[in-house]
């Protein structure tokens, strides 16, 4: 195996009190290498931010289970003690900016101070090459250099979220997982953001984990697309080939219902609403809500069928079509 | 200056505080007709001291009553009796102002003044070493325990304290001292029951200190027993909520060592909010010392408060401790409210 | 005059002359600021017709539609509905005017009191003009959850809105607006906080109840997409403004002032070709209106920015296409319906 | 969701069901207290000395004797109207009455005291004597008194110590101290000066001699009798109402002050007035603050801007000091003592909603009420005031208890109501009369506790009642 990031039968299920949540189920999936980025595209509560933090083994206290291989760059992440995954993993080869920036930064720290902190506790830079470097980075990201010393709340939205992404990158991780990070921007500054990510992703050959509800934000990105629906993975595939051969009906519905700018054909609606986590229904998890459902469906979940090379679904109408 | 503007603001209102204070005092003062009758007392009681001593002189009872009048009347206008209160107290308030407090009738500093002056002033050190003690004792205690406690919330010792907590606000500070004075000095003959220093005194320095301490010790333990379970409840909450906050989140995935994470990034945080609970503690716990003071004859200005009210009540002593109390709880809130503008970013923060 | 009279509609049903919102914030101790929120906006609004408002943060939309409903004073101008000032109205005929304008807001679940069933919250502006026998409220009560389509009403009525989804809390705020048969909606970024596979039900939910009550829509957003197909026409502000206005279609298609541009670039279409090429964006952020630029105010961001002129005069909203207009510098010489 | 259902509720949480129930125990004590207590009980009993003057001073309650291991003597107060015998002597009819009693204890009586009342008498005034009968067989009479005889002006009848009685303290009587030496030389030839039987006289007649010293005695325990007669002169004579008092080492349900007053009394009147002030503090300090708070919130503007800066600058005025201050120039008062409690306690609420109502206006709930055409009132007090109320109804019970604790603590430092006895005030009197530095623990503990467990059932009330009031910890009905 080859790949940098590989994510293999992945699941994560919390304690609630009415009874487990099966947030995250059997997920897997894979990053090729550097230079590129994967979209997990969900709508909220479909398990996506869930999916990130069981990467990051950042779990919450009442975990029902917790299992599955997460290999980067050869190594078990799963398994690893804890105190090596905190020193070897995290920041390091695998780093997060989180949902909604605005809260990320210490609010009484300066904004340099909390970018370079890895660094300095790692003891792998002194202060003032720590400070060269996060300057460097600011930079490159698009900030002044005197953000360095400012307060977080001194920064806007956008500027937030750039120093975010610097934060992100000082320890140059080969891996970093963005949690919606322009679902609070003004559209204009939303482009900046994408454009910045598209720079990022060439000149420091990263591999980026996009995720955010918005189908249309993540081709603006993604070189691959992964669609979840309550908890599980229906279709993964490149970005040509989920966004233009869409093979889950679920994958289809949520393009259909984008608005289109430039077509005058009205954006069409999935009608229901996404299931409760605690009692996903049997069979495959959208066939209540599926226009296309027929007898398999409410009975066996789909296992992965492979609608073109590289392409995943989990829909028995595929099963139905190749066979 | 970005320090110095916010900080101005926030005192300001201490300073409102504080003339609204002395403003009560004078209207109190006045309204009542206390103020006036005060110094009709004290011009009586010059006038019979010069009746004495003129009875050498004068024998015509007729003639000795027109002097004392015509006396009586340069009195009036020296103390300002002649005029209505609200002219004459105002010039009153402001000789308090400048720390002009008159003098007590009865009580006497240690070394024998009648100046309040220096009866109040000798005391203020006295009760700022109980209160000072106690709130940095409740404060570190609040902050370790309160600080563990959020690592374990929902276990036994989390609801305990939180009942605790609840039972300590139903619980007068002043009569848990007088239960441990029952249990450890009567009962058990352990600690002093009260009293700053055992008589006579030691002389030596060293001996003296620590004999100075037995005595705080019993008056300390009651303000921080019923203040501790409050303030580790309520760091708990702070913490807590703190913890919860995405940038805790991130610290962690930084790979940042527990350590830095609980201390830069949650306790560090939590400062300023701590410091508002001290803020808000603190007239609890002036409150509570004056009466602590008094339950251990603690030589402070609680205590005066007492022996000014008991027997042949004290009025000047009275209105001056109610003005050096507030003056004092001013000066502890800037300090505290620099503290806070010193401790959070987002304050000094303000265009 | 004739210049800026940027609608053609004959007998419009709400009609905003020259409305200017100023707010003074509180500045240190003692010092106060005017914040021109709303700096000079004509519009007016047939019956029946839905017109969007798109602009980002700061833009000043939301405080349009609040004075739109009167919800907000009015520092300068007019807001007229049915050829009434709503400014101006007496207390009794504010109340009447309440019955005929209503308004949707855009969080689902802080603009629904958590107190009341959704029966109560829906019959609650029936109740506050004293409408109908019990029986008849109940009567309408249960029509408007059934035209929101939350069904069965006589279910849905009992709950609290805590056990409602968000969708189905918005619907319940769409009730309430429709229940009083109102001519006129302000709808705040109704869908903007709700799920992307539910918004374009909403979407449609509320273009059907447009269509079937006739009502007209001021349709505030930030979504320029959801605008064209919700909306007639569209109304682009940026800082206070209008900078452009014009049919729905025709503003999508032919953008004319610079920040219409940029604003319709930066939607991203499912497009896998996207990730490829860094797409066309405004430089900055957008500026908050406590110190907005002097001229145009989108000068310091504008690609076409001529110096000397832009950020010394503003430019006026010009009728450059027949019911397109704009305020920009570079169409004032192609200005052919300029009488 | 009903009132009934809200209460069911309430009484399945733990805090709530222990907070309903000590409220209900000291609503009932209270009810009791204002049908069995006068109003003026202050004035009319608990300060008039002459009530209390039988009892025994400062002694610990009952109860405590068997958790001693030498009993102390029980109080025992005897009381006769109709005499029980009556005889015909040669001087006239003698009247007597015999009071039997067991004497267990190895400590004497605090005291023996006699009281007659209402001796009538037609021409010569009557004889009283008084005899104490011991177990060991022996008699001695310890008092004998004559009624004053009829003034030269006056004309019989003659009326005698009705409206004062007469009161006679035995065990400081100089007639008794006689009577005790002649008892001790008579019976066991032990002479003894009148220092040396001064203040033991209780001891005496109720012991033995011991052992060699001369001023040793042993409790003698057993059954003893006193016996009362009043030699009259004529037929018609009488003496209206006797009464001796053997004085008690132990009293009643929870001992006596100094003054012999009985606190159970006392204590028991304080839980009304407690809850008195608790009650009406609250209630009315919550009121103010609340719609200030509202009113600031919601007008906004100039209103506003005045509210905010007063009450942040009432809250944080030091109370204490002041309320020292002013009760000291005022005079101390119970109604002085609430309406500055009130004074100075609506302040934070009215921080605290405002916020929460500019918060609710910024939430958007009050624009979408407002754009339906709600009056202001409407949006207040449909609106507002419900989403409120949770956190109004949890302080309002908070404030209750520290109302109480503030009563207390102005008490203690002497600044009570005196008209009005409270728990504070007994403390106080306790304090500053040393009894606790010796140890009188009866007096200072259990007011202590009743202001403790008063304010906890507050504490409790309002932590049962938070998660019910506040929907968003209601559970769903499932």
């Amino acid at each position: 195996m080859t790949s940098l990031l590989d994510v293999r039968d992945l699941t994560f299920h919390y304690a609630d009190r009415a009874g487990p949540v099966r947030a995250v189920d059997n997920v897997s999936f894979s990053l090729a290498s550097g230079g590129s980025a994967l979209g997990l595209v969900g709508e909220s509560g479909s398990g996506k931010s869930s999916l990130a933090l069981a990467i990051m083994r950042m779990l919450p206290t009442n975990v029902a289970r917790y299992d599955g291989e997460v290999w980067l760059d050869g190594q078990e992440l799963l398994g690893m003690a804890e105190n090596r995954f905190r020193q070897e993993i995290r920041w390091r080869k695998l780093a997060l900016v989180p949902q909604g920036a605005q809260n990320g930064f210490n609010p009484v720290l300066r904004v340099g101070e909390q970018i370079i902190e890895p660094l300095v506790v790692s003891g792998a830079a002194g202060k003032r090459e720590a400070r060269a470097r996060a300057q460097e980075l600011l930079a490159y990201v698009g900030l002044p250099a005197d953000v360095y010393l400012r307060y977080p709340h001194e920064l806007s939205g956008g500027m937030k979220q750039r120093a975010m992404i610097a934060a992100a990158l000082i320890l140059e991780p080969p891996v970093v997982i963005m949690d919606e990070p322009t679902s609070a921007l003004d559209a204009s500054v939303q482009t900046q953001i994408t454009n910045l990510l598209k720079r990022l992703k060439q000149d420091m050959n990263l591999a980026i984990i996009f995720i955010t509800h918005d189908i249309a934000l993540a081709s603006d990105l993604c070189d691959d697309l992964a669609v979840v629906y309550a908890g599980e993975i229906v279709e993964i595939g490149s970005a040509e080939q989920v966004l233009l051969h869409p093979s889950h009906p679920y994958t289809q519905r949520l393009l259909a219902s984008i608005p289109r700018l430039h077509s005058d054909t009205l954006p069409q609606f999935i009608p229901g609403a996404p299931p409760d986590l605690r009692e996903p229904p049997a069979g495959c998890r959208f066939h209540p809500r599926c226009p296309l459902v027929f007898e398999p469906c409410a009975q066996k979940s789909p296992p992965a069928f492979e609608p073109a090379d590289g392409q995943m679904a989990r829909c028995w109408l595929i099963e139905d079509g190749s066979g | 200056m970005s320090l110095l503007r916010p900080l101005l603001v926030r005192s300001l209102t201490m300073v409102g505080v504080f003339f609204v204070v002395l403003l009560m005092l004078v209207l109190t003062l006045g309204l009542t007709g206390f103020s006036d009758r005060i110094l009709s007392a004290t011009i009586g009681e010059q006038l019979r001291a010069e009746r004495t001593a003129l009875a050498e002189t004068i024998r015509d009872p007729d003639e000795m009553e027109k002097v004392l009048e015509k006396r009586r009347e340069e009195l009036e206008i020296f103390y300002g009796l002649s005029t209505p209160w609200y002219y004459r107290l105002p010039r009153t308030a402001l000789r308090v102002l400048t720390l002009d407090l008159g003098e007590a009738r009865t009580l006497r500093s240690f070394d024998g003044s009648n100046r309040v002056f220096d009866i109040v002033t000798e005391r203020v050190p006295n009760s700022m070493l109980l209160l000072t003690t106690s709130l940095i004792i409740t404060a570190t205690i609040g902050i370790i325990a309160g600080a563990y406690l959020a690592t374990r919330q929902g276990s036994w010792l989390d609801r305990f304290v939180s009942g605790f907590a609840a039972v300590s606000f139903a619980v007068p500070t002043w009569w848990i001292g007088i239960l441990l004075i029952l249990i450890l000095s009567i009962q058990l003959r352990i600690l002093p029951s009260g009293g700053m220093y055992s008589t006579p005194p030691p002389t030596q320095p060293l001996p003296r200190f620590f004999d100075l301490v037995a005595h705080a010790l019993l008056p300390v333990i009651t303000l921080v027993l019923v203040s501790f379970g409050p303030s580790i409840y309520s760091i708990r909450t702070i913490t807590l909520n703190i913890a919860q906050e995405d940038h805790v989140k991130i610290a962690r995935a930084k790979g940042l060592p527990e350590s830095r994470v609980r201390l830069r990034h949650i306790l560090r945080v939590a400062a300023p909010p701590i410091v508002t609970g001290l803020m808000f503690g603190l007239a609890g716990s002036l409150s509570g010392s004056i009466l602590v003071e008094t339950v251990f004859n603690w030589q402070g200005m609680g205590r005066l408060y007492y022996d000014a009210l008991a027997g042949t009540p004290d009025e000047n002593v009275i209105v001056a401790l109610t003005f050096i109390f507030t003056l004092m709880y001013v000066v502890i809130r800037i300090v505290l409210e620099a503290l806070y503008v010193f401790l959070d970013p987002r304050v000094r923060y303000t265009d | 005059m004739p210049t800026s009279r940027p609608n053609t509609s004959t007998n419009p049903l709400v009609q905003l002359q020259d409305v200017k919102v100023h707010f003074s914030v509180r500045k240190g101790l003692f010092g106060s600021e005017s914040i021109h929120a709303v700096d000079g906006v004509t519009l007016n609004i047939a019956a029946g017709e839905a017109v969007a408002v798109v602009g980002e943060s700061g833009s000043g939309k939301t405080t349009l539609g609040r004075a739109a409903l009167g919800l907000v004073r009015v520092t300068d101008g007019q807001v007229r509905f049915e050829s009434r000032t709503v400014t101006a109205l007496s207390q009794k005929e504010q109340k009447a005017f309440r019955r005929r304008a209503a308004a949707i807001f855009q969080d689902p679940f802080a603009s629904i009191d958590p107190f009341m069933t959704a029966y109560e919250s829906v019959a609650e502006p029936l109740v506050i003009h004293g409408i109908g026998s019990d029986s008849e409220r109940r009567e309408r009560v249960f029509q408007a959850l059934h035209d929101v389509r939350l069904r069965p009403p006589q279910e849905i009525a009992e709950k609290y809105p805590d056990l409602l989804s968000g969708g189905q809390r918005q619907r319940l705020s769409i009730a309430r607006a429709l229940v009083l048969q109102p001519q006129f909606i302000v709808a705040d970024e109704p869908v903007s906080m709700v799920d992307a596979s539910s918004r374009a039900e909403l979407l449609a939910l509320l273009r059907e109840l447009q269509e079937r009550f006739n009502i007209a829509f001021l349709y505030i957003t930030h979504d320029i997409a959801t605008a064209r197909h919700f909306a007639q026409r569209i109304v682009v502000m940026y800082l206070g403004c209008v900078v452009e206005i014009g049919e729905a279609a025709d503003v999508v298609r032919n953008p004319m002032h610079p920040y219409t541009q940029a604003l319709i670039a930066s939607v991203p279409e499912p497009d896998p070709a996207n990730r490829l090429r860094q797409r066309p964006s405004l430089p900055g952020e957008p500026p908050s209106p406590v110190n907005a630029p002097s001229g145009c105010s989108f000068h310091p961001r504008c690609a076409s920015f001529m110096s000397g002129r832009c950020e010394l005069t503003t430019p006026r909203l010009l009728e450059v296409e027949p019911n397109h207009f704009v305020a920009c510098f570079l169409h004032e010489g192609s200005d052919a319906y300029q009488n | 969701m009903n009132m009934a259902s809200a209460f069911r509720e309430l009484l399945r949480s733990g805090p709530g069901f222990g907070g309903a129930s000590l409220m209900a125990l000291l609503l009932t004590a209270a009810l009791y207290v204002l049908l069995a207590f006068p109003l003026d009980f202050g004035e009319s009993q608990w300060s008039n000395p002459v009530i209390w003057v039988d009892n025994p001073k400062a002694v610990p309650p009952a109860w405590t004797n068997p958790l001693r291991q030498d009993a102390r003597p029980l109080h025992r107060v005897f009381e006769g109207a109709e005499p029980q015998t009556v005889q015909t002597a040669r001087s006239g009819p003698v009247h007597s009455w015999r009071f039997p009693f067991t004497y267990a204890s190895s400590h004497p009586p605090t005291f023996l005291a006699v009281t007659l009342a209402d001796v009538n008498y037609a021409e010569r005034p009557p004889l009283v004597l008084i005899s104490l009968k011991r177990p060991d067989g022996k008699q001695l009479r310890i008092y004998r008194h004559t009624v004053r005889g009829p003034r030269e002006d006056e004309n019989g009848p003659f009326l005698r110590y009705a409206e004062t009685p007469l009161r006679v303290q035995l065990s400081t009587d100089e007639a008794t101290v006689t009577a005790a030496q002649n008892f001790l030389a008579e019976e066991f030839d032990l002479r003894l000066d009148g220092g040396q039987i001064g203040g033991r006289v209780d001891r005496i007649l109720f012991g033995v001699p011991a052992g060699s010293a001369d001023d040793a005695f042993a409790p003698l325990t057993g059954d003893y009798e006193i016996i009362i007669q009043a030699a009259l002169r004529e037929e018609g004579d009488s003496v209206g109402k006797v009464r001796f008092v053997v004085g008690g080492g132990v009293f009643g349900l929870m001992g006596t002050d100094s003054l012999g007053r009985d606190l159970a009394r006392g204590l028991l009147f304080g839980l009304p007035v407690a809850l008195f002030i608790g009650v009406i503090a609250a209630l009315m300090s919550t009121a103010i603050g609340t719609s200030l708070g509202i009113a600031s919130g919601y007008l906004g503007g100039r209103a506003d801007i005045a509210i905010q800066r007063f009450s942040d600058i009432v809250a944080n005025v030091p109370v204490l000091p002041l309320l020292i201050f002013m009760l000291f120039i005022i005079g101390p008062s119970l109604w002085m003592i609430i309406v500055i409690l009130v004074a100075f306690g609506w302040s934070g609420l009215t921080i605290q909603v405002r916020s929460m109502v500019l918060h609710m206006r910024a939430n958007q709930l009050i624009e979408a009420i407002q754009s339906l055409g709600a009056s202001r009132r409407r949006v207040m007090f449909r609106h507002i005031l419900p989403q409120i109320t949770p956190y109004v109804l949890a302080q309002l019970i908070f404030a209750a208890p520290s109302a109480i604790l503030a009563e207390a603590g102005l008490s203690f430092l002497g600044l009570g109501d005196p008209s009005i006895p409270t728990w504070g005030q007994i403390l106080e009197t306790g304090f500053r009369t040393g009894g606790i530095y010796v140890g009188y623990w009866w007096w200072i503990v259990p007011p202590g506790l009743c202001i403790v467990l008063t304010a906890l059932t507050f504490m409790l009330l309002a932590l049962g009642i938070e998660p019910i009031v506040n929907p968003r910890l209601r559970q769903p009905a499932s």
